[in-house]
């Protein structure tokens, strides 16, 4: 294994170091991380999770074996057998090379889908652990390019992708003219703060203009904030929690400026569990609101009678669960329930909800360039899937899910359109009658 | 003293002085370990949950016993190795009638066992398993990669505890007290290296477990 | 102590506990290689039940299968030993037990006449003074009487 | 009185046993020394020959248990054969002479068959380092009569377990400095029967083999003999089907104890124990320890009275009381305890070791 | 310095006695006893499950084989108030029995009987007379003139072999020996038969206690379950086996054993006038009829009597700290309060000290008799020397006129033609064995039926699993098990602290009766039967002193104490 070496992560350049990175590393560590550790037998089993080792066949991408950094950092540091095999001169450390070699495994390799948690037979939470490894990473100096410039962006610009509110004006007015519906914006005191990724507004603007269909159609009271609109979080997927806090507190400055109950997290996943899971943590306090996945909210407004539809897509469709969403969130029931609302021919695919496999593009994979034939190979996991239920439709409810679904299918010759879940909601509402 | 010469020596020792230090060790070593674990304490946790964690925790410890089964299709003979193989230790460690007097001698408490030949045959397949691992272990490209020296030491140890225990109890080294001191000094070699090697688990498992169970409970997910 | 490798030592069996061991139908097997021994050659053979695991049951089902023959003897000495010809001919069972009841010894004797039956030469070889010493008692007592 | 010296053989016949008895003696020593039958006319013909071999038995530090088994042999019983067929010249419970006439007997047949008679020991004796004054006959200390009695012997013959291993005396803290025979002699033929007291026809069996044989019989690791103590108790109890099946007695009087179930849980010691007790039994077949209810001591093994409670099963460790357990394991708790909290601040100090990233420092590495 | 006696080995006794005897021309002037063999059992005991004790206990004696045992199961039972169930004490009263019946034929015929009968004297006997002797006796079946010249030809070939083993350097032909060759001949005869009889008592052990010497105690009850069906438990078949036995016995006793007393004792009767010495005698009691310990339903009486006084029976408390006292001013032992002090077995202490307290080092000719010269201790009741044993026991039995006794002592009396104080001599403590075992014996026959009744009401409890568990025990307690054993009064002293020995001390029959001097120079049973009217015959051969002393049935390693060389501090187990 050649090691990927940063062309720039020059020591003498850049900031970080090898001493830096381990105390990242030391400051992560918990009572689960040593539990985790401790247990760990040397099974395998978490390889069979793992789409990157299984499309690959390189047992390098075997999850325990990427968090091989952190372990040692325990081990030296944390035990007093480490410490004693220390004193004998026995104890191997970390070094400098040896995270420059992992760089590959910790970022490129692992979309932290949490699948091989749900398996360890000890119960090794090993993404989290990634999650924790790659704060050592960051501030080792170790971290991809790709997702370094998407964290610069996101802190510098207000997004990843460097959008302007001017952009997602444009969308808006989009929006309004195709609805005839307004899209309100800062307007305090309404029920929903709705956040949106950068994705969503540039690859999937109907996604904003479903809601809005809904939303009127429920008569609920939302908002857009000129403060805020973006929810994703770069910090998260590079793995920094400095700067995935300072992104935190923008969504939660908007939302307490606009003094809203509730707050809607984009489709994305990973932007979902970054202000659902992480937040309150990354800045050290509970919220003055709610937050809710887009799917939750639609959910509960189907259940409480509020969404009608008629007639249903004839097509066979079949579910893609986002691993943020379904796995790591909890939300699992809902978007099936949304799904029998609006598809005649709903089937699962063979493994779903909490065992279902990850796209391939998580956890900052689909930022960080280079690591696009890993990403198109982990994505063969899907797509085996897919070919096992042949479903003449998928449909999602994550932008970065559907994003990798179309590119995935394109690149391997599969004619099956991807769709949004919200946005079929949106087709099958019921017209309101016109107000006389 | 040698064995050979004096296997009521050394099965004495083997039940004595040998047996008070493997447990002395054992007991620092292991306290030393779980103490290392739960008094690092999780953070507090600010996020609103879905669920408690205590239920998701206790039923994760449970539900992990067997895997999905997604993960058995895939992994049929390692899964199953694994399983045959721990189950029947358990079954020839707790419910074989001496190692429950045992217990009794060194805690009060006792539980119904079950027949010796019960246990004789499990124990039996406990070796084939065992064997099976090794051959996974040392074939398997993933577990080839994993492994260390430790790993094949905790076999060894292991697999020995199992073997003398079945050469013993079928009579199948002779004089008996050298058969029994020869178990009783590898199980004591394996209390001695547990609390220092991968077999932790055996305790720190329940704890990841939990640990794994609770995070993924509070968040409404059955792991 | 090598030289003691020489002398055939085996353990010994008294498994009372266990009813069946299973050998009575081995043993009968090699009474019938005795019994044509004994005819080819005139060679007898001594086998001894207590060497080898023989419990009641085995022993009951090696009695019924030889049978009751014609001879029946009780030898009295240092207790009782029952000498008793089985259904075939030439196969003996001979029970040696001592004073208390207790057996001794149990063995199978295939031969023309067991070796503790014959009346033994070094015996003869005080028979005659015995008997003397008996007539010249019997005298005394005679004469006592009358 | 004239000492003319017979021979075994005529010996019996003046005492008008029949040659019919002499075999059936001889049946009956072949079938105890688990000897083919083929082997009884040889036999026969061996002990028609041996002269009574001059027998010195010493008894130290012991309780007599041993010669009190010796006089219940029933087959060959200690009357009728064994006694007429060794010369028993020195024997301290038994013999008619006491004090100087005692020791001028021993002494006697020490020097007419020098080189020649068994020296039997029962009992332990304080060792040379010891205070000899623990143990002394006729002024002598156990372990100069020893010395001085083993020098013209053929063989030696430690009989019970106190002599063979050192027994109770020997036994934690060993308040006499006691040793085994075998830890002083180690240039002579040496049997250990041991046993406490050993089965009489053991005692008598070896002394018939060496009689017929002029050899001492096969032995164990422990200078046992093979035949009498080759298989374990356990191997050959009655009880031990139930063994199998898992089904214990758990007091002297319930269901299992009367249905005569596996004595394993009442600390029965059999399989460890090497004896011809399950084979033999005691007092002419009448019953043996197991029979009667009680588990085996494991009276035939070396230190066997530190082997842990005889009513703690074979698998209790003989140290540790469950309290002792749970103080290691508070220590554990300790020293997890401070290792833990070492930790602890190793976490704390790596909280606030860790230097923040920033955007800009990103920036750098772009 | 007068002459010295030494005899040392004393022969056909248990364990390893010294008799030296200063003399006054022909008469011992002072005797000494010295019991020269110590193994440490006290001190091994320490730290050990006092369930275990018995068996530890047991190995003081292999020859009263049973009574340590069960004297050391009830000190536990004792200690943690365990009510033994009415078969395990039938039980163990049968077995306590047959020891008696046992222990004292064996001692009769095998120990004391060649200080009696001279072997040689019997080869010129007329096996004829011999018989007619015999038969005027009993009517034993095995009295014919062809039995007796059998065993006159088979004592003829053996001494003809010139190879006498046990035999060799007997006093044969001193003047001493009165017999006539007949009775002689027969006491060989019977000598021989009582070596095969005791086997099949021994049985009767075996079947209780799985084996004899040594048979299997447990504290609170008996390990053999009763079930008539079963083939592992005490069955029908077993029973009856007992019950053979029991007859077995009876027979031999009523048609030999007290024949032959009898008739020896009638050809000695001068050995009625000596041999007595102390004056005081003591029994503990034992035999309950029921299933408590209840010293109102024994069957030998508890009490002390002095100065030979029959009409005074002072009463016994083993608990009480003032009545029984061990002293060890003439042992090699050392008491951490000064030689001078004596200690209840509770407070017992056993620090061997040979050295420092007068032993004399190996080879040695004398011992030092002014300092320690023993390694008995010197027991005292209320700071009187006493007797124990089968005299002590049968002296109660007249004293408290049991009526079986009162008529066996005056018939035997009559018989010999003696008046009751000739009881206070050798051949009375001889004399009164016999009675006792005749007493027992036939008392073994009640037990026997009340045992049966017992199962047939359906009472089948043999064990009290009750305190079984030592987590059921008080952290402290203490208890005196004590039992009247062949020899006589036996106690064992136990302190149990947290399920573990703390202290365990044993006084034993034979410590009373071979015991040393004490501080205030009163000599031991032994000592003071000797200084008791002997006069030898030829110092060379001393069998007078054999004699007394045999009558006495020593069994020095009971009577051994045993301890922690170096510094006689108990000795907690440690934990390595």
């Amino acid at each position: 294994m050649s090691p990927i070496v940063n062309p720039t992560a020059n020591p003498e350049v850049t900031p970080f170091n090898l001493e830096r990175g381990l105390a990242a590393f030391r400051a992560e560590i918990d009572g689960p991380v040593a539990a985790f550790f401790s247990s760990c037998v040397h099974c395998g089993i978490c390889a069979q999770s793992c789409p990157f080792y299984l499309e690959t066949g390189d047992p390098k991408y075997t999850p325990i074996l990427k968090l091989e950094p952190l372990r040692l950092v325990w081990e030296s540091e944390f035990t007093l057998w480490g410490k004693i095999k220390g004193a004998l001169g026995l104890q191997k450390k970390v070094t400098d090379a040896m995270l420059a070699e992992w760089e590959e495994l910790i970022y490129d390799s692992c979309s932290m889908c949490g699948r091989c948690s749900m398996v360890c037979p000890v119960g090794n939470d090993i993404q989290a652990m990634v999650r924790k490894s790659r704060e050592g990473m960051v501030a080792a100096g170790h971290a991809p390019e790709g997702l370094a410039g998407a964290a610069v962006r996101a802190v510098k610009t207000g997004s990843p992708m460097g959008l302007q509110w001017k952009t997602l004006q444009v969308q808006i007015e989009h929006v309004q003219t195709s609805s005839g519906l307004t899209v309100p914006v800062d307007q305090a005191g309404v029920d929903y703060l709705v956040m949106l990724s950068s994705m969503e507004v540039i690859n999937f603007p109907e996604y904003l203009e479903a809601i809005t269909k809904i939303f009127d159609h429920a008569g609920v009271t939302w908002t857009l904030s000129t403060q805020c609109f973006e929810a994703t979080n770069a910090g998260i997927q590079i793995g920094n929690k400095d700067i995935a806090a300072l992104l935190v507190e923008r969504v939660v400055d908007a939302a307490v400026a606009l003094g809203v109950k509730n707050v809607i997290s984009p489709e994305c996943g990973h932007a979902y569990t970054a202000i659902r899971w992480e937040g309150p943590n990354l800045i050290g306090r509970r919220y003055p609101f709610r937050v809710f996945h887009i799917i939750e909210v639609l959910d509960q407004l189907r259940a409480q009678g509020r969404i009608t539809t008629e007639g249903k897509e004839l097509d066979r469709l079949s579910l893609h669960d986002p691993c943020n969403l379904a796995r790591k969130s909890g939300v699992i029931q809902q978007q099936r329930n949304l799904m029998d609302l609006v598809a005649e021919q709903f089937v699962e695919l063979p493994e779903h909800g909490r065992f279902q496999w990850c796209c391939g593009a998580g956890g900052g994979v689909s930022s960080n360039e280079r690591a696009e034939p890993l990403k198109l190979a982990a994505f063969k996991r899907k797509k085996a899937q897919i070919e096992a239920v042949e479903p003449e439709r998928m449909v999602t409810m994550c932008a970065t899910c559907r994003t990798q679904l179309e590119e995935g299918l394109e690149h391997f010759n599969m004619d099956i359109p991807v769709v949004g879940l919200t946005e079929l909601i949106a087709d099958h509402l019921v017209d309101k009658e016109e107000p006389t | 003293m040698t064995a050979l010469a004096d296997p009521m020596g050394f099965l004495l020792f083997t039940k004595g002085p040998l047996f008070n230090i493997a447990i002395a060790i054992f007991a620092l070593g292991l306290a030393a370990r779980l103490a290392e674990i739960l008094l690092l304490g999780r953070r507090p946790n600010f996020a609103e949950p879905r669920a408690g964690e205590w239920l998701p925790g206790l039923r994760t410890v449970v539900t992990r016993t067997l895997p999905d089964p997604g993960t058995f299709k895939r992994a049929p003979f390692n899964v199953l190795t694994g399983l045959i193989w721990h189950l029947g230790f358990l079954v020839a460690l707790l419910l074989f009638i001496p190692h429950i007097e045992l217990i009794k001698g060194l805690f009060g408490i006792s539980w119904p066992g079950l027949p010796n030949p019960f246990v004789d045959l499990v124990t039996a397949v406990t070796l084939v398993a065992l064997a099976a691992t090794l051959v996974h272990r040392l074939t398997h490209p993933v577990k080839q990669r994993l492994s260390t020296i430790e790993d094949y030491l905790v076999w060894a140890v292991t697999f020995l505890v199992v073997l003398t225990g079945y050469l013993a109890y079928n009579r199948l080294i002779n004089p008996y007290p050298l058969a029994l001191g020869l178990h009783i000094l590898t199980a004591e070699l394996f209390l001695i290296i547990l609390p220092f090697t991968k077999l932790t688990h055996i305790f720190t498992a329940f704890i990841a477990r939990w640990y794994n169970g609770a995070s993924f409970g509070r968040r409404g997910v059955q792991s | 102590m090598s030289a003691l490798s020489s002398i055939p030592i085996r353990v010994q069996s008294m498994s009372h506990g266990t009813a069946n061991c299973g050998n009575a139908v081995p043993i009968l097997h090699e009474v019938r290689h005795a019994l044509e021994r004994l005819i080819a050659t005139g060679e007898g053979t001594q086998i001894d039940l207590n060497a080898i695991p023989f419990g009641p049951e085995d022993e009951a089902h090696l009695l019924a299968v030889l049978g009751v023959g014609e001879v029946r003897a009780t030898i009295d000495a240092l207790g009782p030993t029952h000498v008793q010809e089985t259904a075939i001919p030439g196969v003996w069972l001979i029970d040696y037990r001592i004073t208390e009841d207790q057996r001794l010894a149990l063995h199978l004797d295939i031969g023309d006449i067991p070796e503790i039956l014959r009346t033994q030469r070094q015996d003869l070889d005080t028979a005659l003074t015995t008997l003397d010493a008996r007539l010249t008692s019997a005298k005394d007592r005679a004469q006592f009487e009358y | 009185m004239t000492a003319k010296k017979h021979s075994v053989g005529e010996h019996l016949r003046d005492q008008g046993v029949s040659r019919r008895a002499f075999l059936k003696f001889c049946t009956a020593s072949a079938s105890l020394l688990a000897l083919s039958p083929g082997l009884i006319p040889a036999l026969a013909a061996a002990l028609e020959q041996a002269r009574r071999p001059s027998v010195i038995w010493l008894s130290f530090q012991e309780c007599t248990g041993c010669t009190e088994s010796l006089t219940r042999s029933h087959a060959p019983t200690v009357e009728d054969l064994i006694l007429e067929m060794i010369s028993l010249d020195y024997h301290h419970t038994l013999q008619a002479a006491a004090g100087e006439a005692a020791e001028a007997a021993r002494e006697q047949a020490m020097k007419d068959n020098f080189g020649q008679y068994l020296l039997i020991v029962d009992g332990s004796l304080p060792g040379p380092d010891a205070n000899p004054g623990y143990s002394t006959i006729a002024g002598v200390s156990n372990y100069a009569m020893l010395m001085e009695a083993v020098e013209g012997a053929a063989a030696v013959i430690a009989v019970g377990t106190c002599a063979a291993f050192g027994g109770l005396p020997e036994a934690a803290p060993n308040p006499t400095g006691a040793v085994a025979v075998m830890d002083l002699i180690k240039d002579k033929p040496l049997v250990n029967v041991s046993g406490c007291p050993p089965v009489p026809m053991v005692i008598t069996g070896v002394l018939a083999h060496y009689l017929a044989f002029g050899r001492l019989p096969e032995l164990d690791e422990y200078h046992r003999p093979l035949a009498f103590f080759g298989q374990s108790i356990h191997d050959r109890c009655y009880r031990r089907p139930f063994y199998d099946k898992g089904l214990f007695a758990e007091t002297f009087d319930d269901e299992g104890a009367r249905a005569g179930w596996c004595l394993y849980r009442l600390g029965c010691k059999g399989p460890s124990t090497y004896n011809a007790c399950a084979t033999m039994r005691w007092n002419s077949g009448t019953s043996w320890p197991i029979e009667a209810g009680h588990p085996c001591l494991g009276c035939s093994e070396p230190r066997f009275w530190d082997a842990g409670s005889f009513y703690a099963p074979l698998s209790v460790p003989t140290g540790l009381s469950s309290n002792q357990v749970l103080t290691a394991g508070a220590a554990g708790v300790l020293v997890g305890g401070t290792v833990a909290t070492l930790a602890r601040r190793t976490v704390e100090t790596a909280a606030v070791s860790r230097q923040p990233v920033t955007a800009d420092e990103l920036e750098q590495t772009l | 310095m007068s002459e010295r006696v030494v005899v040392d080995p004393i022969t056909r006794i248990e364990g390893h006695l010294r008799i030296e005897a200063e003399m006054d021309g022909e008469t011992i002037s002072r005797a000494y006893s010295s019991g020269t063999m110590v193994r440490g059992i006290e001190t091994i005991l320490l730290g050990r499950d006092p369930r275990d004790a018995w068996a530890f206990a047991q190995r003081i004696c292999g020859v009263c084989t049973l009574v340590h045992g069960l004297a050391s199961a009830r000190s536990v039972e004792d200690a943690l108030g365990i009510r033994l169930p009415p078969n395990a004490q039938l039980i163990r009263n049968l077995m306590i029995g047959a020891q008696y019946v046992h222990d004292h034929v064996m001692h009769f015929y095998h120990l004391h009987a060649l200080d009696w009968v001279d072997v040689v004297s019997a080869l010129s006997a007329d096996p004829k007379a011999t018989a007619e002797l015999a038969q005027s006796l009993s009517s034993w079946s095995k009295s014919s003139p062809g039995y007796f010249a059998d065993t006159q030809k088979r004592l003829k070939g053996f001494v003809e072999s010139g190879q006498l083993g046990i035999f060799a350097n007997g006093y044969w032909g001193h003047p001493a020996y009165k017999l006539p060759p007949e009775a002689n001949l027969m006491a060989v005869a019977h000598y021989l038969e009582a070596l095969a009889w005791q086997r099949d008592a021994a049985r009767l052990h075996a079947i209780f206690g799985g084996k004899n010497p040594h048979p299997n105690v447990v504290v609170g009850g008996v390990a053999s379950p009763i079930d008539l069906e079963s083939d592992s438990a005490l069955n029908a078949k077993k029973l009856a086996e007992v019950q053979r036995v029991i007859t077995a016995m009876q027979q031999f006793v009523d048609q030999v054993y007290v024949p032959d007393t009898l008739a020896i004792a009638g050809f000695y009767k001068d050995w009625f006038q000596r041999g007595e010495g102390l004056g005081n005698f003591m029994c503990y009691g034992d035999l309950p009829a029921t299933g408590s310990m209840d010293p109102a339903t024994y069957l030998f009486p508890r009490g002390v009597i002095l100065n030979r006084d029959l009409t005074t029976i002072h009463d016994v408390d083993l608990h009480d700290a003032a009545q029984i006292q061990e002293f060890v001013s003439h042992s090699w032992y050392d008491y951490s309060g000064g030689k001078q002090t004596g200690l209840h077995p509770y407070a017992g202490q056993t620090t061997l000290d040979y050295d420092g307290r007068g032993g004399v080092k190996p080879p040695y000719k004398q011992l030092a008799v002014d300092d320690g010269y023993s390694w008995l201790k010197a027991p005292r009741w209320q700071g009187h020397a006493v007797e124990v044993g089968p005299l002590a026991r049968v002296l109660l039995l007249y004293a408290k006129n049991h009526a079986q006794t009162r008529e066996l002592v005056d018939s035997t009396l009559s018989k010999l033609d003696l008046p009751v104080s000739a009881l206070f001599s050798t051949l009375g403590r001889t004399a009164a064995r016999t009675l006792e075992t005749k007493i027992v014996v036939d008392q073994m026959q009640g037990w026997y039926d009340q045992l049966i009744a017992n199962i047939r009401s359906g009472d089948i409890s043999t064990f009290d699993a009750t305190r079984w568990d030592p987590s059921t025990w008080p952290a402290e307690a203490r208890g005196a098990g004590f039992m009247e054993a062949p020899r006589g009064a036996l106690g064992h002293w136990i302190v149990i602290k947290d399920g573990r020995i703390a202290n365990y001390q044993a006084v034993v029959p034979s410590t009373w009766n071979a015991g040393p001097r004490d501080p205030a120079d009163q000599a031991g049973a032994y000592e003071a039967a000797l200084q008791d009217n002997h006069q030898l015959a030829d110092v060379k051969q001393p069998i007078e002193i054999l004699r007394t002393i045999h009558s006495f049935d020593p069994c020095i390693a009971c009577a051994v104490h045993l301890s922690d060389p170096q510094t006689g501090e108990r000795l907690e187990i440690k934990v390595t």
